[in-house]
């Protein structure tokens, strides 16, 4: 293995288990606020990671700066939406549990 | 060996997400469920080396129609409670799911192994189509007809959508004002719009066209719509219908003026051929976008916003 | 087994459960996911059809008939919610304005 | 090519194109635009049917491609008498229902109907598996927009519950055609036909194919749907379901199976679906005789006709296929006269039962004259093209010595003369007190008094529709 | 030399005036009445032009393509003609009748549209060439007289529509399966004198099970019992339809038919080979008793006259399910003679319930001096029914008797002699009270009112002198009975 592979490889493994935090996270997670925090921060960042991972493999330079604009777009949308969605469960009266598990 | 563990995992998967989903009581749930169910499943496309539905199926078999799904729950939440979702135990289901697979996997399994398919038949003739992407020369050309009455079936479906939920709601105005999503917007559109435009110049060698690029417009749309910036475009406006019917009139017309000198319906010269495509699927998306939003009625008034209506 | 039986015996699996799905359930949501996930059986099996060659490109007119079945199926998966979302909102106005004929659509397309 | 096989372009090409151009122009020229198209896709039809009856059957392949790459077009004397009837008895309902709805769902309805009337055009001359299959989702959603085009409740609730039927039923055909192109690398008809054998493959194939087209027809059992969608839609609509939408369904499989399937098939599986449709048509028939609603009655009776028609498949038989396929015109027009005859009714006197009837045989004499033509075509009393099928299948039944679908030929048509006098002698009682006749305007009184003229002519010139039906005729 | 025009015309001039009138309004009196009367004259000179050309040996014949193998062909036989000119006859006496009768009703187009689609179904029937056009207009018959038997639109008349499309449809159902049967075998089966089967003549199961079949679809409209139901429940239409279902339409085209199989399709010979002749004789006969026993039970004179058909219906078949000349001569010959004679004695109870309201039997005291042409018609008719010379009947039971004792059956002679007192049971004593016995006090004559209107009073004499005609003029060649020993003759031709 070629170092370049190796530090590939570790920017797979190191995302793949962000996002595994990320969906523990979700599922852990108090409420919806919290669970928000998980998914798009701590995903962003595991995708991230996938993708600079994958980038290292590309073949070419489009096919990389593809994968980066993936990445980009999700970012820009991951932020909206979680802004939405928070708003969304503010106005319905979600209200911030305070780090407490509800019963 | 990877790959047969990578595959035989989500061919298991699939079955069991979607019992998942029709076992789930909260219907919301199910809806989740599903729309993960649609990734997985653009995931078994891209396995099978189908690019092009991987990117149809995750755009508007998930996307869309979770994002459809979900806003109607929105709606039949009111819906009186005898005619929820009971979970009723049914042992018969589990039986007849099974004892139907075994019959058609019976006969799955009794297929040729190795057929090719029309797959040579594509290759020799796709020199003449036009296009250089088999799927778009089967898809506009080989079986162009079948497009056609596509689109037929898609304006149908945003007809009677329109017909029944002729109003096109904006929750509130101030929502419109939100300078969050005018910058999503400002930032989103000139993207989407040359994504859109690439897919469709893509679609002629390579996966993409005008369903995908169709679905990527419409995303944005829909987006708009459900953050109420934009109202479901309206079958009155006249802009609307002529947005939403030159891609067909176009289609129509390059399928029946080949008659005119003697040809076949649909029958493109040679030569023209790759041209019309590209211009065809050019309206075509704009075609596609305009019914997929029109698949979305707005948001629902909040009940505070009802009260005050009446 | 070849992968692409392993995903036709899924996208028969699918079908089964979807259609059965489709007949042992009332509200009308399920009855539409339930009949979505039918149609990704069906087209997930000929997608798997088109791959049955090892080697080469797979037999694109499969993709093509199931681009245009997912068109189908979002299309029939639109109107029926806009059917459903409709009636509900009928049965709505219905419970909660008994005294009023529920007459809103003042506005055409 | 000759120019005459580009005749197959416009029957499906000129709807669509009318349909397109009525969305455009919107409010104003609708009614101008469906009639244009109206008249030029009859034309169109009647074009093609007279070539097809003096130069036989026409082939297209559309693109020029060619069969197993292309998609193929075949116009026989079945598909040519098939584009009559449609083109016949569609816009005469349509015409009744210009009348029926307002000003808006016109601008609705005329668009969907040229699209149906597009769909099921296609339909008939496609010899294209998969494309059978766009057809008939595309005849599905219309007509699910059709029901629901009033967007009252019964409307919504019947649209949708024919779409959750429907859709199935596609479903199930689609994966049959799947499993076909599987095996055998084409989904031409006729190609078809040549490379399938005996074998798992075919069977379940068939099975499916068979069991998503009785669903969408339906065939007992699976008719759970049809008397509350029927009931439910605008009464015009219902009148377009039966008489030509549900024939789509049948004609496919109908197509399928004598030209695919059948010489593949043990006989046991036509007997099968002989016992279903005579079922149906008992069954079908006594649920008629208890309904209390006239256009329940007119409902289930559609139930028990459609059970005669697949006693087609257990005979098999060339005059039996004539017999079923004149049955599906026939019951076309005649049953499209009862329907839109009920909506006169309902639109008269405003009453939905079976007594509603009461007296108005003299206040709407078209009316009643075209329940009663229609009533005796489904009964199979002469004059009528009812009879006709009726007396064709009956002798193919007893021509292969399977005399017991004779007999259910004979019951059915007692049971139905049961229900329809039933409708009719009320109409010669006098009018009760009490209920006033609204004026209905004489075009929809003249409507279903020409398609029972139909069914009626097609008692008394049956040698033509079955001269057509000859040309092409496999066996 | 063929005329393929005139059996066509002969149909049309009934058919095309019916479609005319549906559209006539109710008020446009005069208009129906001229168009009825102009059909029926034209139709009779139509009829007797046919009639002259087949006794001079022409041939009439309108063939049009029905199936790809099958044709619908109308044929002016001897036979057709026999049944063509009765019903053409009384059809314009009818009218006549008819128009008096419902001067002033309800629905009066309906009505007559009825009525000559009923005639024109008539027409057809007689004139019908094969089995399968014979069928069409059998049913058409069928749907005709439906409307005309609920006319009066009351529950019961309802009621009695109901019993007789029962009654109706299970025997065209029952004869749809016959002919459906008889087709498969020999195709659409010509009507051939001395049979069209022999081709086919080994399948002797399917013959007689086609045989049964047939005659139990006939059966019905001939009443024959236990088929018979419906007869006596469909009195309640109006007097001229009553008159014509029992003396031409329906019961007649039930009988018409019988003849038809027995003798052009199966031929008498082959019918006499398979063995199913003798049952139907004995049907007939237990029909012939069982309806002049009923008879004699009935008060209500419409009633009687209605068992009195079932009975004398059945000679007719009686007459032709005997092998032999004179009993085929006695049957065919009383097809007309009863035609004439049960329809004045129909008018003639429509009179009477017109003029005085009088329905049942023992109302009738005294009732000659009040309406005394009326009961002179009567008496002819019921005399003729007994068969008393010279009136009609006697001829008919004459050579019914001879046939009988032909055939080596003296038996029926015992049955005919029954029938014949039983007949004479139920009818003399009407003619004697009406007669002889005192006048009720309300029919006093008075001298605004004597009989009644002469639209009703005309026809009723006019068919009692041709009854008497028929019967006193009997050796004539062109009388009934003189054609029927032509027809009979050719029958038997070995």
């Amino acid at each position: 293995m070629s170092p370049l592979e190796l530090l590939s490889a570790a920017f797979l493994l190191a995302g793949a288990a962000f996002c595994l935090a990320g969906t523990v996270g979700v599922l852990r997670f108090p409420d919806v606020y919290c669970r928000l925090h998980a998914l798009t921060k701590v995903d962003n960042l595991g995708l991230g990671l996938v993708v600079a991972g994958l980038a290292l493999q590309s073949a070419s330079w489009a096919t990389a700066l593809k994968l980066f604009l993936v990445w980009l777009f999700v970012l820009i949308s991951s932020a909206f939406t979680c802004q939405l969605i928070a708003r969304a469960a503010l106005r319905r009266g979600a209200v911030p549990s305070g780090g407490r598990r509800e019963p | 060996m990877t790959d047969v563990l990578l595959d035989g995992c989500l061919a298991l998967c699939l079955p069991l997400l979607a019992w998942l989903v029709l076992r789930t009581e909260s219907l919301s749930q199910a809806v989740v469920l599903f729309v993960a169910f649609g990734l997985l499943s653009a995931l078994g496309w891209a396995r099978l080396d189908a690019p092009d539905i991987a990117l149809v199926e995750a755009a508007v078999g998930t996307g869309l129609t979770g994002a459809l799904l979900m806003h109607t729950l929105s709606w039949t939440e009111e819906t009186p409670p005898d005619v929820r979702a009971r979970a009723r135990r049914r042992p018969w289901a589990l039986l007849a799911t099974a004892a139907l697979t075994l019959l058609l996997g019976w006969a799955v399994l009794a297929l040729p192994a190795d057929s090719p398919g029309l797959g040579p038949e594509v290759e020799a003739r796709r020199e003449d189509s036009g296009v250089k992407h088999p799927v778009t020369a089967v898809l506009l050309n080989f079986r162009g007809y079948d497009t056609l009455l596509e689109i037929a079936v898609l304006l149908v479906a945003a007809l009677g959508a329109r017909a029944v939920n002729p109003r096109s709601e904006r929750a509130s105005s101030d929502a419109a004002k939100d300078p969050l999503t005018g910058e999503l917007f400002r930032m989103m559109t000139p993207a989407l719009l040359l994504v859109a435009g690439y897919l469709v110049w893509v679609g002629d060698h390579g996966p993409g066209g005008a369903f995908q690029a169709g679905a990527i417009l419409a995303g944005g749309g829909v987006v708009a719509i459900l953050t109420s910036r934009m109202g479901t475009p309206r079958m009155s406006s006249l802009r609307v219908r002529w947005a939403l019917l030159t891609g067909p009139l176009l289609f129509i017309g390059v399928g029946v003026a080949p008659l005119l000198s003697g040809r076949r319906l649909l029958e493109l010269p040679e030569k023209l051929a790759g041209t019309l495509i590209f211009i065809v699927e050019m309206a075509l998306t704009v075609t596609i976008a305009m019914v997929l939003l029109m698949f979305f009625p707005g948001t629902r008034p909040s009940r505070a916003g009802r009260g005050g209506e009446r | 087994m070849n992968p692409w039986a392993l995903y036709a015996l899924s996208g028969v699996a699918l079908f089964s459960v979807g259609l059965v799905g489709l007949f042992s359930h009332q509200h009308v949501v399920k009855r539409i996911l339930a009949s979505n996930i039918t149609g990704s059986g069906v087209l997930l099996v000929l997608v798997a059809l088109a791959r049955r060659m090892s080697s080469g490109p797979p037999d694109p007119v499969p993709h093509a008939l199931v681009l245009t079945g997912i068109v189908v199926s979002v299309s029939s998966t639109a109107l029926g919610v806009a059917l459903a979302r409709r009636m509900a909102r009928l049965q709505a106005e219905a419970t909660h304005l008994p005294e009023h004929e529920p007459r809103s659509d003042g506005e055409g397309p | 090519m000759t120019s005459v096989a580009a005749l197959m372009v416009w029957p499906v090409i000129l709807p669509l194109l009318g349909a397109v151009l009525a969305l455009l122009v919107g409010r104003p020229g609708v009614r101008l635009v469906a009639g244009v198209a109206s008249v030029a896709t009859l034309m169109a039809s009647s074009m093609l049917a007279w070539e097809v009856a003096h130069q036989g059957v026409l082939h297209q392949s559309i693109g020029g491609w060619g069969a197993p790459l292309g998609i193929e077009w075949r116009a026989d004397g079945l598909a040519a008498l098939m584009l009559l009837t449609i083109a016949l008895v569609g816009p005469l309902i349509s015409v009744h229902a210009l009348d029926h709805f307002g000003d808006r769902e016109d601008r609705e309805f005329l668009p969907l109907w040229l699209f149906v009337w597009c769909a099921l055009n296609a339909l008939v001359l496609s010899a294209d598996a998969f494309n059978l299959y766009v057809t008939l989702e595309l005849t599905t959603l219309a007509a699910v927009a059709l029901i629901a085009v009033r967007r009252d409740l019964p409307g919504l609730d019947a649209g949708l519950r024919y779409l959750l039927f429907a859709l199935p039923g596609s479903l199930c055909y689609l994966l049959g055609i799947a499993l076909l192109y599987g095996a055998h690398a084409t989904l031409d008809v006729g190609t078809l036909a040549q490379r399938v054998q005996p074998g798992p493959v075919t069977w379940v194939a068939a099975g499916l194919v068979t069991v998503g087209l009785c669903l969408k027809t339906p065939l007992f059992p699976l008719h759970v749907w049809l008397p509350p969608t029927y009931t439910g839609a605008p009464t015009p609509v219902t009148a377009l379901l039966s008489a030509l939408i549900s024939k789509g369904s049948f004609y496919v499989l109908l197509r399928l199976w004598l030209e695919v399937f059948a010489p593949v098939m043990d006989a046991q599986v036509g007997q099968l679906l002989g016992v279903l449709g005579a079922a149906a048509v008992l069954w079908g028939s006594a649920l008629a005789l208890n309904q209390t609603q006239l256009k329940r009655v007119v409902a289930y009776s559609s139930v028990a006709q459609i059970g005669y028609m697949f006693l087609v498949f257990p005979m098999a038989t060339s005059g039996a296929r004539a017999g079923a396929i004149y049955l599906v015109v026939s019951h076309a027009a005649a049953k499209a006269s009862m329907f839109v005859a009920v909506g006169n009714i309902h639109q008269a006197v405003g009453i939905t039962a079976l007594g509603g009837v009461q007296g108005l045989a003299h206040r709407m004499p078209f009316t009643f004259l075209a329940m009663a033509l229609g009533g005796i075509s489904l009964i199979g009393i002469p004059p009528s093209g009812g009879f006709i099928a009726k007396w064709l299948l009956l002798n193919e039944a007893i021509g292969t010595r399977q005399w017991w679908w004779g007999l259910v030929l004979l019951v059915g048509s007692l049971m139905a003369a049961a229900y329809v006098f039933r409708i009719l002698r009320g109409s010669f009682l006098p009018l009760p007190p009490g209920v006033t006749v609204r004026s209905i305007p004489l075009g929809n009184e003249l409507a279903p008094l020409a398609l029972a003229l139909i069914a009626l002519v097609l008692g008394l010139v049956p040698w033509f529709p079955l001269d057509l039906l000859a040309i092409g005729a496999s066996r | 030399m063929t005329n393929t025009w005139l059996p066509l015309s002969v149909l049309l001039s009934s058919l095309l005036p019916g479609l005319i009138i549906f559209l006539l309004a109710e008020e446009q009196r005069r208009t129906r009445t001229l168009l009825n009367l102009l059909a029926a004259v034209t139709k009779l000179v139509l009829t007797g032009v046919m009639a002259w050309g087949v006794y001079q040996g022409r041939q009439y014949e309108t063939r049009l393509t029905f199936f790809p193998k099958a044709d619908l062909v109308l044929r002016a036989d001897s036979f057709s003609l026999l049944f063509i000119t009765l019903s053409a006859v009384l059809w314009f006496v009818t009218t006549i009748y008819a128009v008096g009768y419902l001067e002033g009703t309800d629905h009066r187009s309906r009505f007559f549209g009825f009525f000559s689609l009923c005639v024109a179904s008539t027409m057809g029937i007689a004139l019908a060439g094969n089995l399968l056009t014979f069928f069409l207009f059998y049913e058409m018959l069928t749907l005709s007289t439906y409307p005309l038997v609920i006319h009066r639109g009351t529950p019961e008349a309802l009621r009695a529509g109901n019993v007789y499309l029962r009654y109706t449809l299970t025997g065209a159902t029952l004869l749809l399966a016959g002919v459906a049967l008889l087709y498969s075998l020999a195709g659409a089966v010509e009507f051939t004198e001395r049979g069209a089967l022999s081709a086919v003549a080994a399948h002797r199961t399917e013959l007689i099970v086609a045989f049964v079949l047939l005659i139990g679809g006939l059966g019905v409209k001939t009443a024959l019992v236990p088929l018979h139901g419906w007869l006596p429940v469909a009195m309640v239409a109006p007097a001229p339809v009553s008159a014509l279902l029992h003396a031409v339409a329906v019961v007649k085209a039930g009988a018409f038919g019988i003849t038809r199989i027995i003798y052009d399709v199966y031929g008498v010979y082959l019918v006499h080979d398979l063995g199913v002749m003798q049952p139907l004789a004995m049907v007939a006969a237990v029909t012939i008793l069982y309806g002049s026993v009923r008879a004699l039970q009935q008060g209500d004179l419409k009633k009687r006259l209605a068992y009195s058909t079932v009975s004398q219906v059945a000679y007719i078949v009686l007459g032709v399910s005997i092998f032999g000349t004179a009993s085929t001569i006695g049957g065919l010959v009383h097809l007309v003679h009863q035609g004439v004679m049960k329809i004045t004695l129909f008018f003639c109870a429509g009179n009477y319930a017109e003029e005085l309201h009088v329905h049942r039997v023992s109302e009738l005291r005294g009732v000659g001096r009040r309406m005394p042409l009326t009961t002179a018609a009567f008496t002819v008719g019921a005399l003729g029914m007994i068969g008393i010379p010279p009136v009609a009947g006697f001829i008919t039971k004459w050579y019914l008797g001879i046939g009988a004792l032909e055939a080596h059956q003296p038996w029926l002679v015992v049955v005919l002699l029954t029938s014949s007192l039983l007949n004479a049971g139920y009818f003399l004593p009407i003619v004697y009270s009406a007669w002889f016995q005192a006048p009720r006090e309300e029919w006093k004559p008075s001298p605004r009112r004597w009989e009644i209107g002469l639209l009703l009073l005309l026809p009723t004499v006019a068919t009692a002198v041709l009854s008497l005609a028929a019967g006193l003029f009997a050796g004539a060649e062109l009388s009934p009975l003189g054609w029927t020993r032509l027809l009979t003759e050719r029958e038997f031709r070995p």
